[in-house]
């Protein structure tokens, strides 16, 4: 579905992502782990189109997605969850969710199925988003991100400062997503969660891939047990 | 037991309906590394923030030397010897490096010219020697890691606040950040807030672990490994299976 | 830059400056020369906050304003030299500035909110000139008694005199702004991240008000220079929004935070204002500043950071080119 | 009692004609964050205009708003494609955008004394001088519609702005452009948009206030100041915060001409404006209030 | 860093070479040569705020001396040449032009300038370089009182235009009577003026006369004329509910108060408004027929009884209006056009020969002493009084104010003049009246208090 092809970036002189390759299958749940600063937001961005790459290739569903602009992107069916959420903060949840819903083709259906999985959201549908707790915020962001009905949903870190128990309500809800036959491809610093709920993971380093296995592998390889599990 | 330099006695911070710090206490022995770890959003940076006088604390004391100096600005504080680096490194980016390392050195410097003489070193120190002419915004996240690293040390302090220095980096950059940090110990305090957990266990002499502003438990790296409070924390639930 | 180099460019321009003097020209090219430096003078003041700390102000006429009407006013009313005029209109000037920069920065005012603040509060002080005509003459502003030459009086009859004496006004700011090396560096690194510069233990507001305070004498210093040169002064040329503008435009045409960007800046809009309008401006009415409009438009679309990054541009790209020829056919991005 | 309220009445009526004015500045200041210092001269180009289509093909200036609208339009689409665009995204964006539309400025005011020399223009329409009387107080007719346009704009605006598409997409670049962007929404187009949509209703500003007014190449200088402070006391991005702010403004004026002097009347505003701006930057209606 | 050193050289360079390296003109003309070159400089605003009514002066000064060309020239054989500057209606650049006329064209005399700031600063280039400056319209008092010796004013000063109303209204103390059943001296008087210097000088004078007739000066009010709301002066002037509104605005402004006068109901037995704003084309395009019955006080008679003028200056005087009227497809507006029109006629037919005569050459010395020695008989100037300057030596002291003015012509004097059908027409003082004065607005008029 997704293929990234020997892909360069570059903030002015100084490049960070480095010749990567990702594949992310039709389905699929996928991973992309690494230390904070490795280059994934800023991969997250170049795939949205936020980015604009040096050099490399990037095909969704076979069509080459740089050349399609950044906007237009959502309507392919790539959609992004950015990190922090950013959620237009001075509209009402509903109007959040609205605003991702490009086309009235189940859209309807969609905000129901969103409502009715986010009971807490339904409740505060006319609340300004900028007054949620982070939780509702977190939720809030992903359902948006459903509203655009993306063939592949990216999260960056969508347990950034949230509490466990939170963080455990948005991995449930990814797993619901892949229930819902969408593609989910995710960055975590939650390692162990993550492998879980995903069938492979990359691991990005100092802006290369340095290792890309399916789940349990990769939770059983040392290196990985010792710098992100702290496990010796 | 080496002297009790600062001591953080009590203090909380709110913002709107967050309760950010909720009554931290601990102190800070001269010549140690004090690591401070809890999952994202538990309060570290905050914490960071209200020791140096980023933001007013609500309750609470902090004391350094004997001297009250909570209610101090940022910049008096530095000058009373605690420096900070940002988790988000924060270089000047349209000064050159050499630039950036000077405006660190000048405020404790009595003559530019002074200052200008310690720029070399540091750079050095922070092997940023090569990269002195490029501006603060064409840098690496490693090079804008030891620019914080290097700023802050510029400026000379007794105690060395730092905030996620390791994030970002290589294993092997990481042995070599350890290594400069096992070096700085020689001359000056630490306190260091990480993620990476072999690093903090490695180079911690004690460990406190923070979750939801509130202090969950202190002690030597060894016990704060094996405390299942932490684990769960830290890890999150999954910890509890693996 | 190094701060010898500085010096050696400043000494440099000074002689070259001080040759022009000896030079036969007429009286007006003096005139212009003698303007040039007045905006060189104000523009290295102005720069000093909304330059190199990044406060953008379009209000510092108000503080020429206050420089210029304070001496003139001791000088008729009291027979004060305005040597010692212009020390008590910059003092004042500072008040002035201290009554906005400390709530400004004290209230984190920034951005476009603290340049309408600067707006507000030079318009008040328009506004107070023409309500106080008692004190100032109202609109129509206060004129010298006539004094034919005199040193101590601050006037001459002929150029050559107010050039010397603009001339050491514009080398005496340059030399500050060069000699103010740590400040100068402060304000930088406070313009870029402010939290980052009080980690390191600068004091931003004490830096801040420190070059408002400056800014704000220099350019009231620059005010009473100008009452002293054209012998009146009114409140719309000396306290209106274009004199703010053009102090404004001279540094960021030039390159705004740099030592030579308003003087260069200056060297380059204000003759060409001058022969523009001397050109066009009687046959053609407004077709000197319809020119000059397109020129600030273009000349800001393409030099952003000013005349003086100008070399900066040209070294990258020669470096860009001689990079694409080591690489050889590998050059393909 | 009657002087009172007809202290009153001018002032609202005054701030009716602020408020119009800073409408379309409002929208530009608020989504994409620049200072228009051309604002005043847009709104110069607008009464030319509807002095010209009154007098030479006796267009009724509440008429020529349709004519005028989508002419600058046109003209923002341009100015924002080729003059402000290119400086947008910069380090230096805000001095920039600030010198640039000074210059543009100069270019507007001086190409209007080229194309029509300096004299003052004044049109009479049927409004010209005449008011509604109320109980004693007269309300100017031609500000009274103005007024009343001001309104209905500022109630055309919120509708649009809060219940149509495009209407939450300006207010989502206007908070967040990355975000915006992964939702699908060109913000380029919204930018373009809203640019030139505050050109077309300082515009049509210009044609609502030539029946009262007059015009020449310099008009526009007064009304920049006034405009800006209406905007930021009001807070950005604020339409009811700017028909508040403007009718504040307008009271003020109106009181403190008539209790105080004239001359005064606008140092008050400004003061209070100062006031506002140190201890309530986001303005009168700011944070967390809805547009 | 050696490009910053080198742009300012350049630069410098540049403009030596294009302003720069030219000779210096002789300011002072070759004595020896005794060629007379009648080169004069004119200074008016032509863009800017003030740029209407400076295009008009312009306009004027240029008719005349085409009209003089035309014949010759100055005593039918000095032709006339000028230098042009725009001032772009700021003071400052009205100076630095001045300068430029004075030290690169070598003109002996600068004309002009519109308003009192830029005569203002003008007059202190014209005192340093000692070169006459002829001032045609700067009317503000104090232009005068700093004792210059090169400033010369033709015009009566503001503050007079002021006291003529007033002592107007003392004329016509029986109809008065009559009318509002009290006597002149018990009237209440409302002032209005625009902030600027000669809205100011003009309101001085109003005052300090009403004061001298013991008139109740209920009102005094000053406003910015740049401001776009009129509505709070107008209020409180209702208030004040005045017998009299003396009036001084500039075009905008004047049009503005009219209109929000009629807008808030403001009514007033008697108005008199101070030129400036109310004597020309654009106001009576802007008002409409509101103008008609509307008086003014100028500093030149309109359309007056050209009894009072000498026959070679009446055929003048018809020679411009048809001009003027071909040229522009309107007839002239006296107020601005013809005043710059007048005075420059003054100038190159009256003084400056007397100068030639007198030394033999055209310099600002002779210029200065042939104004000084001059005393032209009233029918010989189209301003419609004679002219006598007074000298630093010999000040002139007002009588309202009691300033001392050098260099003011002390024989001028300010005219009624009313419209009438659009037209404004002198009714006052008699020998040029050509209609007689309506003093209280007729019932028609929308600001009319009377019945």
């Amino acid at each position: 579905m997704l293929k990234i092809e020997n892909l360069n970036v570059s903030y002015g002189d100084t490049q960070v992502i480095w010749d990567v390759n990702i594949d992310v299958a039709d389905g699929e749940v996928v991973t992309l782990l690494g230390p904070n600063g490795a280059g994934k937001t800023t991969l997250m961005k170049t795939i949205c189109g936020l980015v604009a790459p040096k050099s490399g290739k990037i095909t969704f569903m076979g069509e080459d997605l740089l050349k399609i602009n950044p906007w237009d992107r959502p309507k392919k069916g790539v959609v992004l969850i950015p990190e922090g959420r950013k959620l237009f903060g001075k509209m009402t949840v509903e109007e959040n969710l609205e605003i991702a819903a490009w086309k009235e083709e189940g859209k309807k259906e969609t905000m129901e199925w969103i409502y009715e999985t986010l009971p807490k959201l339904a409740e505060r549908r006319k609340q300004l988003a900028g007054t949620l707790s982070g939780g509702e915020q977190q939720m809030c962001a992903i359902a948006r991100g459903i509203m655009a009905q993306p063939k592949m949903l990216m999260l960056d870190e969508p347990s950034l400062g949230l509490a466990p128990i939170i963080v455990e309500q948005v991995f449930d809800l990814i797993q619901k997503l892949q229930e819902r036959g969408i593609t989910v491809f995710f960055v975590e610093q939650f390692v162990e969660q993550s492998l879980k709920i995903a069938a492979r993971g990359y691991l990005l380093e100092g802006g290369r891939i340095v290792l890309q296995e399916d789940s349990k592998s990769m939770l059983n390889n040392d290196y990985v047990r010792q710098v992100y599990l702290g496990i010796a | 037991m080496a002297e009790k330099i600062l001591m953080v006695d009590n203090i909380s911070k709110r913002f709107g309906g967050l309760q950010a710090t909720d009554k931290v206490s601990f102190d800070v022995r001269a010549g140690e590394i004090l690591g401070i770890i809890g999952p994202n959003g538990a309060g570290k940076s905050t914490l960071f923030n209200l020791i140096t006088g980023f933001y007013p604390i609500d309750e609470g004391t902090i004391t350094y030397h004997g001297e009250r100096i909570d209610g101090l600005t940022p910049d008096q504080i530095c000058h009373k010897g605690i420096t900070r680096t940002f988790q988000v490194a924060k270089p000047f980016p349209g000064l050159t490096i050499a630039d950036n390392i000077l405006v660190a050195c000048l405020p404790k410097a009595d003559k530019v010219s002074d200052a200008r003489a310690k720029v070399d070193e540091i750079l050095k120190i922070v092997s940023l020697d090569k990269k002195a002419g490029s501006l603060g915004a064409d840098l690496t996240t490693l090079e804008r890691k030891r620019l914080e690293l290097g700023k802050a040390l510029a400026t000379n302090p007794e105690i060395l606040l730092l905030d996620e220095v390791m994030t970002g980096l290589k294993p092997k950059e990481m042995d070599d950040m350890m290594e400069l940090i096992k070096e700085l110990k020689k001359t000056k305090t630490i306190v260091i807030v990480e993620h990476v957990m072999r690093v903090i266990m490695n180079i911690s002499d004690r460990i406190i672990v923070l979750d939801h502003g509130q202090k969950i438990a202190e002690g030597l790296p060894r016990e704060i490994a094996e405390n299942p409070l932490v684990i769960e924390a830290y890890l999150g639930r999954g910890a509890k299976h693996a | 830059m190094k701060q010898n180099k500085s010096l050696l460019i400043l000494a440099i321009l000074t002689v070259a400056l001080l040759a022009v003097y000896f030079l036969p020209l007429v009286i007006f090219a003096k005139h212009i020369l003698i303007l040039t430096l007045f905006y060189a003078f104000l523009g290295t003041g102005w720069n000093l906050m909304c330059g190199y700390a990044g406060r953008l102000s379009l209000g510092h006429a108000a503080f020429a304003a206050v420089g210029a009407y304070t001496s003139i006013f001791l000088f008729k009313e009291f027979n004060l030299t305005p040597w010692l005029g212009m020390f008590v209109g910059g003092g004042l000037a500072v008040l002035v500035m201290l009554l906005i920069a400390y709530p400004s920065f004290r209230f984190g005012l920034k951005g476009p909110y603290f340049t309408l603040a600067s707006i507000a509060v030079a318009e008040i002080v328009h506004n107070l000139l023409i309500y106080g005509r008692d004190f100032t003459g109202g609109s129509l502003g206060l004129s010298l008694p006539y004094v034919p030459t005199s040193l101590a009086m601050f006037q001459f009859d002929g150029k050559e005199l107010y050039y010397l004496v603009i001339l050491a006004f514009w080398l005496l700011a340059v030399f500050l702004t060069i000699k103010m090396e740590r400040t100068r560096y402060y304000l930088e690194a406070i313009r870029e991240d402010e939290d980052a510069a009080a980690a390191l233990g600068i004091s931003v507001n004490k830096n801040l008000i420190a070059a408002a305070c400056i800014s704000a004498f220099l350019v009231a210093v620059g005010g009473t220079f100008y009452g002293q040169y054209f012998r009146y002064i009114d409140p719309y040329s000396i306290a209106g929004f274009s004199l703010s503008l053009n102090m404004a435009l001279v540094v960021v045409i030039g390159g705004s935070g740099t030592i030579f960007g308003p003087t260069i800046g200056a060297f380059v809009l204000i003759p060409l204002t001058e022969i523009l309008r001397m050109s066009l401006g009687s046959q053609y009415p407004g077709l000197h500043l319809f020119l000059y409009g397109i020129l600030l438009v273009v000349c800001i679309i393409y030099l952003p950071k000013g005349i003086a990054s100008l070399p900066g541009i040209i070294r990258a790209r020669n470096d860009k080119k001689a990079r694409q020829l080591d690489q050889g056919s590998e050059g393909v991005l | 009692m009657e002087m009172l309220l007809q202290i009153i009445a001018s002032g609202l009526l005054l701030g009716g004609i602020y408020a119009l004015l800073s409408v379309g500045l409002n929208l530009i200041f608020g989504v994409i964050k620049i200072v228009n210092l051309a604002h005043g001269d847009f709104l110069m180009m607008g009464m030319y205009a509807t002095f010209f289509l009154f007098t030479l093909k006796d267009i009724n200036p509440y008429v020529s708003v349709l004519i005028i609208f989508p002419a600058f339009v046109l003209v923002g689409v341009l100015i924002f494609r080729f003059i402000i665009k290119p400086l947008l995204g910069k380090a230096e964006t805000e001095v920039n955008t600030i010198i640039a539309t000074a210059g543009l400025g100069f270019v507007l005011q001086n190409l209007a004394l080229m194309l029509w020399k300096s004299d003052f223009r004044a049109i009479e329409t049927n409004l010209t001088g005449k008011s509604y009387e109320f109980a004693g107080i007269m309300l100017s007719a031609g500000r009274t519609w103005a007024f009343v346009i001001c309104i209905a704009i500022a109630l055309i605006l919120y509708y649009i702005l809060m219940k149509t598409k495009v209407g939450t997409h300006i207010r989502a670049v206007s908070q967040d452009t990355d975000a915006a962007t992964l939702m699908g929404i060109n913000v380029n187009r919204i930018y373009t948009l809203t640019f030139a949509a505050g050109i077309a209703l300082v515009g049509a500003a210009g044609a609502i206030i030539t029946p009262t007014f007059y015009v020449y190449p310099t008009v526009g200088l007064y009304f920049n100041t006034m405009a800006f402070i209406i905007v930021v006391l009001g807070g950005l991005g604020s339409f009811t915060g700017a028909l508040i702010g403007g009718l504040l403004i307008g009271l003020v004026e109106s009181f403190a001409g008539v209790m105080a002097s004239s001359e005064l009347a606008q140092v008050f505003s400004l003061l209070i404006f100062l006031f506002i701006l140190f201890v309530k930057p986001e303005g009168i209606m700011g944070k967390g209030a809805r547009v | 860093m050696k490009k910053i050193v080198s742009v300012v050289l350049l630069v410098v360079f540049m403009m030596v070479a294009i302003v720069g390296c030219e000779k210096q003109p002789a300011a002072d003309g070759d004595k020896a040569n005794k060629e007379i070159k009648i080169h004069v400089g004119v200074v008016e605003p032509i863009s800017g705020a003030q740029a209407a009514l400076g295009q008009a002066e312009y306009d004027g000064i240029q008719m005349a001396i085409e009209m003089i060309n035309e014949k010759g020239g100055v005593m039918g054989k000095y032709p006339i040449t000028f230098d042009f500057a725009d001032s772009q209606s700021d003071p400052a650049t009205g100076a630095s032009e001045a300068e430029r006329l004075i030290t690169s064209k070598g003109v002996p005399v600068i004309m002009g300038s519109y308003s009192s700031a830029i005569a203002a600063s003008i007059s202190e280039v014209a005192e340093r370089n000692k070169v006459v400056l002829w001032e045609m319209s700067g009317a503000a008092d104090d232009l005068l009182q700093k004792g210059y010796s090169w400033t010369f004013r033709n015009e009566a000063n503001a503050s007079a235009w002021g006291a003529e109303s007033v002592e107007f209204i003392m004329g016509n103390d029986a109809q008065i009577q009559e009318k509002l059943g009290k006597s002149a001296k018990d009237l209440v008087v409302a002032i209005v003026h625009e902030d600027g210097p000669y809205g100011t000088a003009v309101a001085d004078g109003n005052a300090a006369t009403a004061k001298k007739y013991g008139l109740n000066v209920a009102v005094n009010e000053a406003y910015s004329s740049k401001s776009v709301d009129l509505s709070s002066v107008i209020m409180k002037v209702k208030a004040a509910n005045p017998d009299v509104l003396l009036l001084t605005s500039y075009v905008n402004d004047g049009i503005m108060f009219n209109r929000q006068a009629k807008e808030l109901g403001f009514k007033v037995p008697i108005m008199i408004t101070h030129s400036g704003g109310h004597s020309v084309q654009a106001f009576v395009d802007g008002v409409g027929a509101d103008a008609n019955y509307m008086l003014t006080v100028d500093p030149v008679p309109c359309n007056p009884n050209k009894d009072g003028f000498s026959e070679e200056y009446a055929a003048i005087f018809d020679e411009f209006v048809k001009r003027w009227t071909d040229k522009f497809g309107v007839p002239p507006y006296h107020h601005v056009e013809y005043r710059q029109f007048a005075q420059t006629m003054l100038f190159f037919n009256e003084i400056v020969p007397a100068a030639i005569e007198a030394s033999g050459e055209f310099t600002a010395q002779s210029v200065a002493d042939a104004i000084r020695a001059a005393d032209v008989p009233a029918e010989n100037s189209l301003c419609g009084f004679g002219a006598k300057f007074s000298t630093p030596e010999e000040p002139w002291v007002d009588p309202w104010l009691g300033n001392k003015h050098t260099g003011q012509n002390f024989k001028a004097r300010a005219f009624i003049n009313q419209y009438f059908d659009g037209t404004l027409v002198t009714v006052w003082p008699e020998n040029l009246a050509k209609e007689e004065a309506v003093l209280f607005l007729p019932a028609s008029h929308p600001l009319s208090a009377n019945k």
